[in-house]
């Protein structure tokens, strides 16, 4: 029972961290219909800064709570930028275009950005700054869940309710809601689409660089090609729960991480990937808009 | 109160509007008639902003409006009830008609314009709750107006609101634009092919065809002119 | 030429990539000396770089604006592109496809065994960009794990060449139709499957494909691949490496005539309409009468059927694979040459074949920067000729109401 | 008249195609291949500077029986298929041995074009075993051990020195890392002295490896031997420590690497790792890093001194061949001692390096220090 316990406090860590990032592709996606590539790169770029800031702030002596603080508000505010410039360059222009062009373009912007960093820093794995120490009050379930993980899951439930109240209630939510739904519509209302679009490549990227931040403290390090892999698998995850909605991409998160930790536990972690991959063409098949996702008509 | 001076429009290579000159003046009700394609959609959403034109100008209260985002247009008091009505389907009715609101922040004339166009729509009101797009197609056309009603227009663009509909709701429909008019000073620009009905209740209509305007006349003489009777009237 | 307020856009770029580019490029830490490097130089630098960039590109809206303005008045006519004028006109097609194969033929006579090398790559990735061009520019079917089917026909040749010494022209054959198989397989339970639904199982197929190859060293051989394949026989001589590549290079110039006669004819046949039509609407298909399963399930097949041949020159090409050749990035890059060349145009994927496969291969020199300089090409392209460099005639008129009112 | 034309055309071009190669060489021309950048550019750049660094001496010393020593650096980002295109380059280039390629798999890859070509060809770092041992690859030397060696080298210390009984074979699905595993997995299975409670992948670059980490603790194993590199180390050693798990660790050659303490910090401590033999001892050794450090301004990286050693090993070889050809290189270089960074080396029928051996390093205090 205390291996099930730990294997499936594993898989939520990791489902969260994978909600976190698919919530940037499923809200893009449901604004633009646009599978944004570079997303995973944002994540990436958001531990990076992160990486960069705290280990600044920690040569000059800064007291941890501050540097988390600091670290995290950093990495928000330059992956959102991030998110904002690259919509405005890439994505922008190609709006009326086809939409495989949108697409190339995106995986063109996500070598770029890999690419960038890798120059801009080293290609090496570097030593992330642990951010999360081990709380004493922890300490009896540490070989169980580790106080990182707490703190991940934790955010990552916060994160989670603020979104949706922010989507549910606010100005901007409804406006983004409309905007997902029927842009030309939207437009007719009054709502500035284009702000509506950048707003949500922001909260998407400051989301995804939350995420980046707090995966690499946990594992310890980082390097230029994070964002590649827990991008795919993100991506995943917000189709596996249908991509366009939000609580879906979150069930996706938590759905694709148990399975893999499950997987991994109790068969073999060498097909963790085949597993992980094989429960979305069965979910598919089953339910071709996935868990939560609606059946609409092809959207052209 | 709307004018349009030459307005070329172009869908990428296509030559959609092709030198468009109108005028609606403050109060009136003008109708465009013309048949699929002939470009009367394209130039509502000209107007709105949402397919900019290419050349020309359109003056909105003498105010250019031609290179404007949409949602400047809409502020300016321009609503436009788009062709196929573009309900949000997973809002509810309430929240559509919020989001028609969307611009304003008097909340207590919201209030009031609410009760109005329940007042004109009492079934809306009795589905409030309830998703967009699970209702009829002309509970949709009666949303969509309450919509943009709801933004307290100046002017009001109506897109073939008839489309679809049967024959008892379309009355219905065409009173209530009537209404809309006396009642709210709103100013309305009806596209229609339903050409009979709109004549009857506009003061002056235009004739469209291949995206450039060949008759303009007075809704009564339009409704006598044989060549509109034979084209538009099937009569 | 620009106004005043133009440069202070452009000066506000300038200062906004400054910002942007703060943390990453201009600081450097070591967390293990625990010191701190400024590189302000980097931020002077992007600053400068940035600002020449957003002036440039606003020189060029200018002249776009101009331009348009004066087609708008009907001062300006279009010119139809030289590209359409020689595709659309056979007496050009003709002579110009001529002298393309007649300078082919020529080539590794004129440059070294390297050069014919490349070529032989870049040849290589053409009839993959045609292959994927029938699923995805013909059939409209977006598909992500293309190079898991490449990867069926190098294993397939590989493996029968380790085991039971099968040599090349057997294997071909073989590889190209368990290819096919593998595509009727993945195309199965995907027939239900809509746009980006379908590319996330495809990527999802191609991943699994390679995972097991990766994993089940019994079948596989694992991580270490399989080495010493044979090189394709002429006629049982053994040839040297210089010959053996000329062989090669020879053979793949057939080979993409064959695949452009093919796909060529596949385009105008009764099965390409079909699935041209299925891209367009696929509901007004079934009204009329296609078949979708089978539409979509030929497309699968056939595009997989060109990959698995590929699969096999590659591994006789190399003489050695791994699993970690068939990675999603390969597939993105054939999307790639698809999608730039000009989707659905046979023309446009050679040239963007061309362009993707010799591009960084040319700029070696840049060593570092070159993938770098990759990803900026592929979106200023895009951006400036999002249909593609050789846009397909059929498809060159987009209707933007379309995009709009339900994108 | 056309037709003419076209034939002068075509003679003229023949005769630059088949003139090219033959260009009689006045230079002694040493290719290195690898990776340059992309991801395992850290692998690779090392081997570059290293050639650099022996050129310059060689060349400075009046060159090879006058001859001036010629670099003739290629990327191949270590992908087979990108290495085939790099070997053919060298070789249209008319390269004359060549000290590379970094990565197994490339190396396989590019080994019969050069043997093709009669290109003997010397890896610091390709340490898969069928390299020398299939018979293959005639032209091929190392200046490292296989991966059998090291992994007989990890599994008689953690047998004979640590008495385990119970251990997990934890490998990172890689060319590399699995191999080494599966021969781990086999010398202990022969061994019958210890069993194999687990024997596992884990994919490079997942988010989290608490998963494999509960697996192993469930296997009940004293002690993890790993096959990979040093990130994929670095995170199963923390998330292990983390867990307050105290297993021992034992790991190869990919994590006998400082970045592996410097990223894995305070969890390093007590990990077993196994290296080429310590030669920090050896004058030539410490030339070569204070060399490194005078020209570039850093620690040399990766595979330095076997690199270095390579190169040497190569012109040292042409020299005594006073020859290029395969043959003759191929003689010199299994008959004659050459003094170098790893010791003093020569090469086996085969192609391994004699002298060349791993021994067992542990961290301690942040440093690897050699377990004697």
């Amino acid at each position: 029972m205390e291996y099930f316990t730990e294997l499936f406090f594993s898989g939520l860590t990791r489902g969260s961290i994978y909600a976190l990032i698919a919530l940037g592709y499923t809200m893009v996606y449901g604004i633009i219909g646009l599978i944004n590539f570079a997303h995973g790169e944002i994540y990436m770029i958001g531990a990076f800064t992160s990486f960069v800031v705290a280990t600044v702030l920690s040569i000059y002596g800064f007291p941890l709570l501050s540097i988390v603080l600091l670290a995290g508000l950093a990495a928000a505010v330059w992956s959102a930028s991030y998110g904002y410039t690259v919509e405005k360059i890439a994505y922008r222009p190609l709006r009326h275009a086809p939409r495989l062009s949108a697409l190339i373009s995106a995986i063109g912007m996500s070598i770029f950005l890999q690419n960038y960093v890798l120059l801009a820093q080293s290609s090496e794995f570097q030593p992330f700054p642990e951010l999360i120490p081990d709380f004493d009050f922890m300490e009896p379930f540490a070989h169980v869940v580790g106080s990182s993980d707490l703190v991940i899951l934790l955010t990552t439930a916060l994160v989670m309710v603020g979104l949706t109240m922010l989507i549910k209630f606010s100005r901007i939510g409804k406006a983004m809601r409309a905007t997902s739904q029927d842009r030309t519509m939207a437009m007719l209302v009054g709502i500035d689409v284009n702000k509506v679009i950048s707003v949500t490549f922001i909260i998407g990227s400051a989301l995804a660089a939350i995420g980046g931040m707090l995966i690499a403290s946990h594992i310890g390090q980082i390097n230029f090609f994070i964002g590649f892999i827990a991008g795919i698998k993100a991506f995943t995850a917000a189709v596996l729960g249908g991509i366009g909605s939000i609580p879906g991409a979150v069930l996706g998160g938590f759905v694709l991480g148990l399975t893999e930790s499950f997987a991994t536990g109790y068969v073999s972690s060498d097909y963790e990937d085949v597993f992980a991959f094989t429960l979305l063409v069965l979910i598919l098949i089953f339910k071709p808009a996935g868990l939560l996702g609606r059946e609409a008509a092809e959207k052209v | 109160m709307l004018e349009l001076q030459n307005v070329h429009t172009y869908y990428g290579n296509i030559h959609a509007l092709k030198g468009i000159s109108l005028e609606i003046k403050s109060g009136e009700i003008i109708t465009l008639i013309g048949a699929n394609g002939a470009g009367k959609s394209t130039t509502l959403m000209s107007i709105c902003g949402v397919v900019p034109p290419r050349s020309g100008e359109i003056l909105f209260r003498g105010e250019c409006i031609t290179q404007k985002s949409p949602d400047h247009i809409v502020a300016l008091g321009v609503c436009q009830v788009p062709e196929g009505r573009h309900i949000f389907p997973q809002l509810t009715v309430q929240e559509n008609l919020d989001m028609g609101a969307f611009l304003r922040t008097d909340k207590e004339e919201i209030k009031h314009d609410l009760e109005y166009v329940f007042s004109l729509f009492p079934i809306l009101a009795e589905r409030r709750a309830q998703a967009g797009g699970t209702l009829s197609g002309g509970e949709q056309q009666m949303l969509a107006m309450s919509r943009a009603l709801m933004a307290r227009p100046q002017l009001l663009l109506l897109d073939e609101p008839s489309m679809g509909l049967a024959p008892l709701i379309i009355r219905q429909i065409f009173e209530i634009i009537k209404k809309i008019n006396q009642e709210q000073d709103t100013t309305i620009f009806l596209v229609e092919q339903n050409a009979n009905q709109a004549l009857h209740i506009a003061d002056r209509g235009y004739v469209i065809e291949n995206g450039a305007i060949t008759i303009s006349d007075s809704a009564e003489n339009l409704l006598a002119n044989p060549d509109v009777q034979k084209a538009y009237l099937g009569i | 030429m620009l106004s005043i307020e133009q440069l202070k856009k452009s000066l506000f770029v300038s200062l906004w990539f400054a910002f942007l580019t703060f943390p990453l490029l201009v600081i450097k830490v070591d967390p293990i000396e625990r010191t701190v490097q400024w590189r302000w130089e980097n931020m002077a630098l992007v600053a400068a770089g940035s600002f020449l960039v957003s002036l440039l590109v606003r020189v060029f809206q200018v002249q776009q604006e101009r331009r348009r303005e004066r087609r708008a008045t009907g001062e300006f006519v279009d010119r139809v592109p030289i590209m359409q004028i020689i595709l659309s006109e056979p007496r050009y097609l003709y002579t110009l496809s001529g002298a393309v194969l007649l300078c082919s033929l020529v080539f590794p006579f004129l440059f070294s065994t390297y050069q014919t090398n490349i070529m032989i790559t870049a040849l290589m990735y053409v009839m993959l960009g045609l292959g994927l061009n029938i699923v995805v520019g013909l059939a409209g079917l977006l598909d992500l794990g293309y190079v898991a089917f490449y990867a069926v026909g190098a294993y397939s040749y590989a493996l029968l060449n380790y085991h039971f010494d099968v040599g090349f022209w057997m294997a071909l054959p073989i590889g190209a139709l368990l290819a096919a198989l593998f595509g009727v397989l993945l195309g199965f339970p995907v027939l239900r499957l809509r746009g980006d639904y379908l590319a996330i199982v495809t990527l999802g197929f191609g991943e699994i494909i390679r995972l097991i190859l990766e994993n089940w060293n019994e079948f596989s051989e694992g991580p270490s691949g399989i080495s010493n394949i044979s090189r394709p026989g002429f006629f049982g001589i053994e040839l040297s490496l210089e010959h053996a590549i000329l062989y090669l290079y020879y053979l793949m110039i057939a080979m993409v005539v064959f695949t452009i006669f093919v796909v060529n004819r596949l385009q105008d046949s009764r099965i390409g309409r079909a699935w041209v039509a299925l891209r367009e609407d696929e509901i007004a298909c079934q009204a009329m009468g296609i078949d979708k399963r089978k539409t979509k399930l030929t497309a699968f097949a056939l595009g997989a059927t060109w990959a698995g041949i590929v699969g096999v020159i590659f591994a006789a090409k190399t003489t050695f694979i791994n699993p970690a050749s068939f990675t999603f990035l390969e597939s993105a890059i054939i999307l790639c040459i698809v999608v730039l060349g000009g989707m659905g145009s046979i023309f446009g994927v050679i040239v963007g074949a061309l362009i993707l496969i010799l591009l960084p291969e040319y700029l070696r020199a840049l060593s570092d920067y070159r993938m770098l300089a990759f990803g900026a090409v592929l979106v200023t392209m895009m951006i400036f000729r999002p249909q593609g460099v050789v846009a397909n005639i059929r498809r060159s008129y987009q209707f933007k109401s379309k995009a709009e009112g339900e994108g | 008249m056309k037709k003419s034309v076209v034939k002068s055309i075509l003679a003229v071009a023949l005769g630059f195609g088949l003139a090219a190669p033959s260009l009689a060489a006045d230079t002694i021309k040493l290719g290195v291949a690898g990776a340059h950048s992309g991801d395992l550019a850290s692998y690779g750049l090392p081997s570059v500077n290293a050639a650099k660094l022996v050129v310059e001496q060689v060349n400075a010393n009046g060159g090879i029986d006058g001859k001036m020593v010629e670099l003739l650096v290629e990327d191949d980002v270590c992908k087979p298929e990108v290495a085939t295109n790099t070997a053919t380059k060298l070789v249209s280039d008319g390269v004359h041995v060549v000290l590379g390629h970094i990565c197994s798999g490339a190396t396989k890859a590019a080994l019969p074009i050069y043997n093709n070509a009669g290109v003997v060809v010397m890896s610091p770092s390709a340490t898969n075993p069928d390299l020398t041992q299939s018979g293959d690859y005639p032209n091929f030397y190392r200046t490292i051990a296989s991966d059998d060696a090291q992994a007989r080298t990890e599994v008689d210390f953690a047998l004979n020195v640590l008495g385990l009984k119970k251990i997990a074979v934890i490998h990172d699905k890689g060319d590399y890392g699995k191999g080494l595993a599966e021969f781990a997995k086999m010398f202990l299975d022969k061994s019958g002295k210890a069993e194999v409670t687990l024997f596992e992948g884990v994919t490079p670059g997942a988010v989290d490896y608490s998963a494999v980490v509960q697996k192993i603790k469930r296997s009940g194993a004293e002690a993890v031997i790993f096959g990979g590199y040093h990130p994929e180390a670095s995170k199963i050693i923390t998330q292990m420590r983390k867990k307050r798990m105290d297993t021992i660790f034992i790991s190869d050659d990919g994590v006998k690497d400082d970045t592996f303490i410097k990223v894995a910090g305070k969890y390093a401590e007590g990990v077993y790792a196994t290296g080429p033999k310590d030669t920090s001892s050896n004058p030539l050794s410490k030339k070569a890093v204070e060399d490194h450090k005078a020209k570039f301004g850093s620690d040399p990286g990766a595979f330095y001194e076997n690199a270095y050693a390579a190169a040497l090993a190569l012109l040292n070889a042409v020299d005594k061949a006073d020859s290029t050809d395969m043959e003759a290189v191929r003689n010199a270089l299994q008959n004659n001692d050459v003094d170098t960074p790893v010791g003093s080396i020569r090469f086996d029928q085969i192609g391994d390096a004699v002298g060349v051996g791993f021994a067992m390093y542990q961290v301690k205090d942040g440093q690897y220090v050699e377990v004697k």
